[in-house]
């Protein structure tokens, strides 16, 4: 069993997918000789020549539109935006294009791109540098996103997402890209679209995240254990689609439910994990499904301000032992 | 203008063949106008008339390999391309028997038989998936042209300026085929661009190939791309391509136009592309009135047939509202 | 009493924007000698000329952008971006400039611009053509989203917007154009932004919506009153701030509740409703907050199917049936 | 290069005033790398280390009452427009006495009363508002210029497309002006601008009035501003700007950039502008090394009074965090 960073498991699925399928190319900002924004692409160039790894302009809606149109012509693309800040720029192709053009060809068309692209705070760059958009493309038909929080999910979801003939959003997140996690030992693991993880399990309370958030709430649950809290500790893992029924029936057995949650809380995405819970476990519920999230505001980039936005393990904590002690 | 003499490779049929096309175009719409004011096509409907000669002079330069993408303006191409006016006809009626299985509509044409890329309504935004079509045609190592069209309102949208400057840089084999028929919805291009009476030029800025073509003139497009497919397909990398045209109607049918002057409107109404390749066959003794009068009857016979065949053609099941948004996987939340 | 249409509402607090405020100019697409993609600025360059009617390039991106500018230096811009669909292309501008840069710059600069756009399905154009953003923008701390369904409230709150010194999302629907409303009969009438409106008063149910849903929600109301279900109706008018209060209030009296919204129903702004009801009166609830929203995929363009779609008055009637009388 | 009678309107403490700008700024950057190095500054740090002549060269020619709006390389313009050292020093630490209350970070430098218009990191947003800025001062019937600072890779956005026919179409007082440094990122202008080599021609495409300048020599950036301001003053229109510099450090401190070929380094080392204004004024027989001396113990000094000031300043305080999202009404979720 190899411990390998969540930055090598990304590494190691994109030189994959580019050893096994000659139609799948890489095209991003800076993923050429610098090696990525992130240092996931690093050498690439070198062994795979400019063909599959394109250093694209700095040009965001065309780096997915021609994604778009690649994939539409036989090809799998695999594109790069920088960050999930300036797939803004990029929101048409991806929402107007990439996610209807099947539908509205009657089907004659499918999109098999994979838009991988880099979510969250905590780095100290800033507002406009720090945000959390993947639930607003959960919310759009069409679209696929898969949030992986571990380098064994990394691994597993992008190989399934390469099996998909839909584009997809395949999140990663800015400060996961250091952490270390195990290898998967089977060679052709897989992790599948639409299958939450639960990393923990407890009966005393659900503790729901995705992406970093699940890192946070399984380390509130450790906390929460050594005081006799036993909690559920469920990740995500894909937006859409999304796991209802692993967390309803976790709710069904804990009767108390938290979401944590890295973007600002109002109109994000878990309101969508709360509807659901109520709707089909509301008889189950012994208290209101609670939200942790990020502060109400754009991100400061004083770091002690930033710290106070971002969800940490002790307000997860603070809020799951509230829920549970009701108080 | 061209002689006859400088077409030895069209036959009499191919120019009667350019002639029925322009007119199916022309036809197609009266009846789509009508068919809109009966109710049986709904939503937006921007017709093509006037700017015939531009799908048909440029699509028949194509092979049945190359690729087409285009805007919302969309039928004079799809047709052009051969794709069936019944089709056509029953995706503008939103049904079942329409080309995007009436899930498209008039703005949004599809066929993945003829290559036929798409009608897109974000304007701009077709541009950048040409790019990549053209892209993976350059990938495989294969020498296929990708035509993309768009107006000179798209000219204004920053998606124009990643595109072209994407296609330019990597050498795509892209056409990009500006329609430049003097106005985006009611503003005049006069007041969004400044190049407006030499748009052609604004390609400078990517180093590309960029031409300027009367659009109303069938043999002038058909010459031109004939040209410059060869010179895309050969590897030169990406070209411009303005022809300068005017719609005859308005923006839209719910759009009377009149913030057009008459003088303007008259000069257009005066190079009609239709009646011009009609004058220029018979100057040049190439086509009689008979044969004018057959083909006309051919094309009203089919517009009649492909209306019929759109009004009696079904709705889409109502199961197929959830059909078709994944490849891998039904859509959420169909009711059970 | 005077009734009026919508679109005419819209107009004339235009109109009464350009006379009262020098600062006050209009910029968007085709909005000049056109008249407005909706007919609404019919006569305005003849009136205010271009200096003040401009009707600008189609480039989403600097339509916002230079309203954001022009706002810094110290002129209240109305921009008008024609649909909301299109609105994506400019989500940079308003989210990462717009939104933030009063709070990025220590509150050194505001940004009092009012963006105008048109929200909404049912007009037959098509998946790309149809969509409801609303909820995603109302998710940006920085905005704020305001959603008149009415005449009155159009008059109400814009002339409230006016007053405000941030970005505004003001979203009109598309196919209220048409409908017709009193006039406000005193002259300064205003409607609070952040103050939703209970449009008629019952105990049995609560039925929530926004912007053309709230109507449709008031004439299910209609129909169930006829069966003896009575249903407290509130038209949130304003996205964010919410007023959550008179949600709750409402809850809290009849103890079961149905939001309606027209977008599809996964992710959207509902979820935070439904959240904010069971956080906040929780112990009031004798059932789960249910949902009407948009069917999960892109528009279709062909009616019938466009029809089934999007949320019906009946649709609306059949689930606030189901949950009153549990069935 | 110009020679001293070529400005004979710069007195000698105007030439040494340059001198010490541009010091400052280096020296300043040079500190901020050390301070990121201890942790005091977080996040990403892009230092202005070569480029220092064209903030001082041509934020100088600015009026007190014309706008400046660049991007998130932004020390440089916003220390050449006078904003304390203290302040830009703090707010690259994040503290509450920095220039944006510590809330806006190395990348988003504001200051109202200096007019300076922010620092913007999304690549290519700016463009658009300083459009908008330009627009009021239009509208406002006043004479002020708007500066806008980007870079090379600014150029491959959209919103530099859009801005830049926005601008031209109405006319607006804007300066473009493009810092082109031949990187992006990590990508070399090279591969993604087929103009690179002659950027300024891109402004053709808007009919605009384009220059190219020596952006590592103060006094010709100086001079070329002057003569570029007077015009857009005057109601000329927008010009676009394109000053060849480069940076002599990596894209952030994070970049070790080693995908630069050494000879480039080496010939840009050579043409560092401190060095070289440095010269020139020796050579002028305008300073002597005493002069330069002193600017240096000063610029120093200063440097470390910043760092200090820094260093010593307060954190924002837990409250603000809520604080400053709107003009009217207090942000949701506040907890109490
Ligand atoms: C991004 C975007 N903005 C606005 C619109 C609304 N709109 C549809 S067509 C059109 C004018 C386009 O003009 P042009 O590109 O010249 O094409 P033409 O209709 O003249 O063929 C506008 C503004 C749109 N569909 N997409
Ligand atoms: C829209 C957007 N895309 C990508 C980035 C990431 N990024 C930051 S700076 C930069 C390179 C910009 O190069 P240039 O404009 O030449 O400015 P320079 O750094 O050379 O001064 C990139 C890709 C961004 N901040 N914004
Ligand atoms: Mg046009
Ligand atoms: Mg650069």
């Amino acid at each position: 069993m190899s411990v390998i960073t969540y930055r090598e498991a990304v590494s190691s699925v994109l030189r994959e997918a580019l050893d096994e399928d000659e139609r799948v190319f890489l095209m991003g900002e800076d993923i050429g000789p610098y090696g990525g924004a992130f240092a996931v692409t690093q050498g690439f160039t070198e062994k795979y020549g400019k063909k599959r790894i394109k250093d694209s302009p700095l040009a965001e809606s065309v780096i997915v539109g021609a994604g778009v149109g690649a994939a539409m012509a036989g090809l799998r693309p695999v594109v790069e935006l920088m960050t999930i800040n300036f797939s803004l720029l990029a929101m048409d192709q991806i929402v107007n294009h990439a996610a209807k053009i099947r539908y509205m060809s009657g089907g004659q068309f499918s999109i098999p791109l994979i838009i991988r692209t880099v979510t969250g705070a905590g780095a100290s760059v800033g507002a406009t540098h720090s945000q959390s958009f993947e639930g607003m493309y959960a919310s759009i038909p069409g679209l696929t996103v898969v949030t992986p929080a571990t380098p064994s999910d990394v691994i597993g979801l992008f190989r399934s997402c390469r099996e998909l003939n839909d584009p997809v959003l395949f999140v990663e997140h800015i400060l996961l890209y250091g952490t270390r996690g195990e290898a998967p030992s089977v060679g052709d693991y897989r992790v599948p679209i639409g299958k939450a993880d639960v990393r923990r399990s407890g009966k005393d309370i659900t503790l729901c995240g995705y992406s970093r958030m699940a890192n946070v709430a399984e380390q509130a649950a450790g906390i929460l254990a050594q005081e006799g809290i036993e909690a559920d500790v469920i990740d995500l893992r894909t937006l859409r689609p999304l796991d209802s029924e692993t967390l309803v029936n976790s709710v069904k057995k804990t009767h108390r439910a938290l979401m944590v949650e890295e973007t600002t809380r109002i109109g994000g995405f878990a309101g969508e994990l709360v509807s659901q819970i109520q709707e089909d476990a509301f008889d189950y519920l012994d208290a209101p499904v609670a939200r942790v999230a990020g502060a109400e505001v754009p991100m400061p980039y004083s770091y002690p301000l930033e710290m106070a936005a971002i969800p940490s393990v002790d307000a997860v904590a603070a809020a799951a032992r509230k829920l549970v002690n009701g108080s | 203008m061209l002689k006859a003499a400088d077409v030895p490779d069209l036959t009499k049929d191919d120019l009667l063949g350019f002639y029925r096309q322009m007119k199916l175009i022309r036809e197609f719409e009266r009846e789509s106008e009508r068919q809109y004011t009966r109710g049986n096509i709904k939503g937006f409907l921007h017709v093509y008339n006037g700017e015939e000669a531009i799908a048909v002079g440029a699509i028949n330069t194509l092979r049945e390999d190359d690729y087409i993408v285009t805007h919302y303006r969309d039928h004079g191409q799809a047709l052009a391309r051969g794709m069936g006016s019944k089709e056509v006809m029953a995706e503008l009626m939103g049904k079942a028997t329409g080309c995007s299985n009436g899930k498209g509509g008039s703005m949004h044409l599809f066929s993945s038989d003829l290559n036929f890329m798409g009608g897109y309504a974000i304007v701009g935004g077709q541009l950048c998936i040409a790019a990549g079509i053209a892209l993976a045609v350059q990938y495989r190592g294969d020498d296929q042209v990708v035509l993309c069209f768009f107006g000179d309102g798209a000219v204004n949208e920053g998606e124009f300026h990643e595109a072209m400057n994407l296609a330019a840089i990597w050498n795509l084999p892209v056409i990009f085929f500006c329609e430049h028929n003097l106005y985006g919805m009611g503003a005049s291009s006069k007041e969004t661009l400044v190049m407006w009476d030499s748009l052609h030029e604004m390609a400078a800025a990517y180093g590309m190939d960029r031409y300027e073509v009367d659009g109303n003139d069938v043999l002038e497009v058909r010459d031109l791309m004939q040209r410059i497919n060869a010179d895309v397909r050969a590897g030169k990398g990406p070209a411009f391509v303005v022809a300068r045209t005017y719609r005859l109607r308005g923006h839209s049918v719910a759009d009377p136009a009149d913030y057009r002057p008459d003088d303007e409107v008259q000069y257009w109404e005066s190079q009609d592309p239709i009646p011009r390749f009609r004058d220029w066959l018979t100057e040049e003794g190439i086509a009689t009135v008979e044969d004018f009068d057959e083909i006309d009857a051919s094309v009203d016979e089919e517009v009649v047939i492909a209306a019929e065949f759109g009004e009696s053609s079904p709705w889409p099941e109502p199961a197929d509202l959830y059909d078709g948004v994944y490849t891998d996987r039904p859509t959420e939340g169909i009711p059970t």
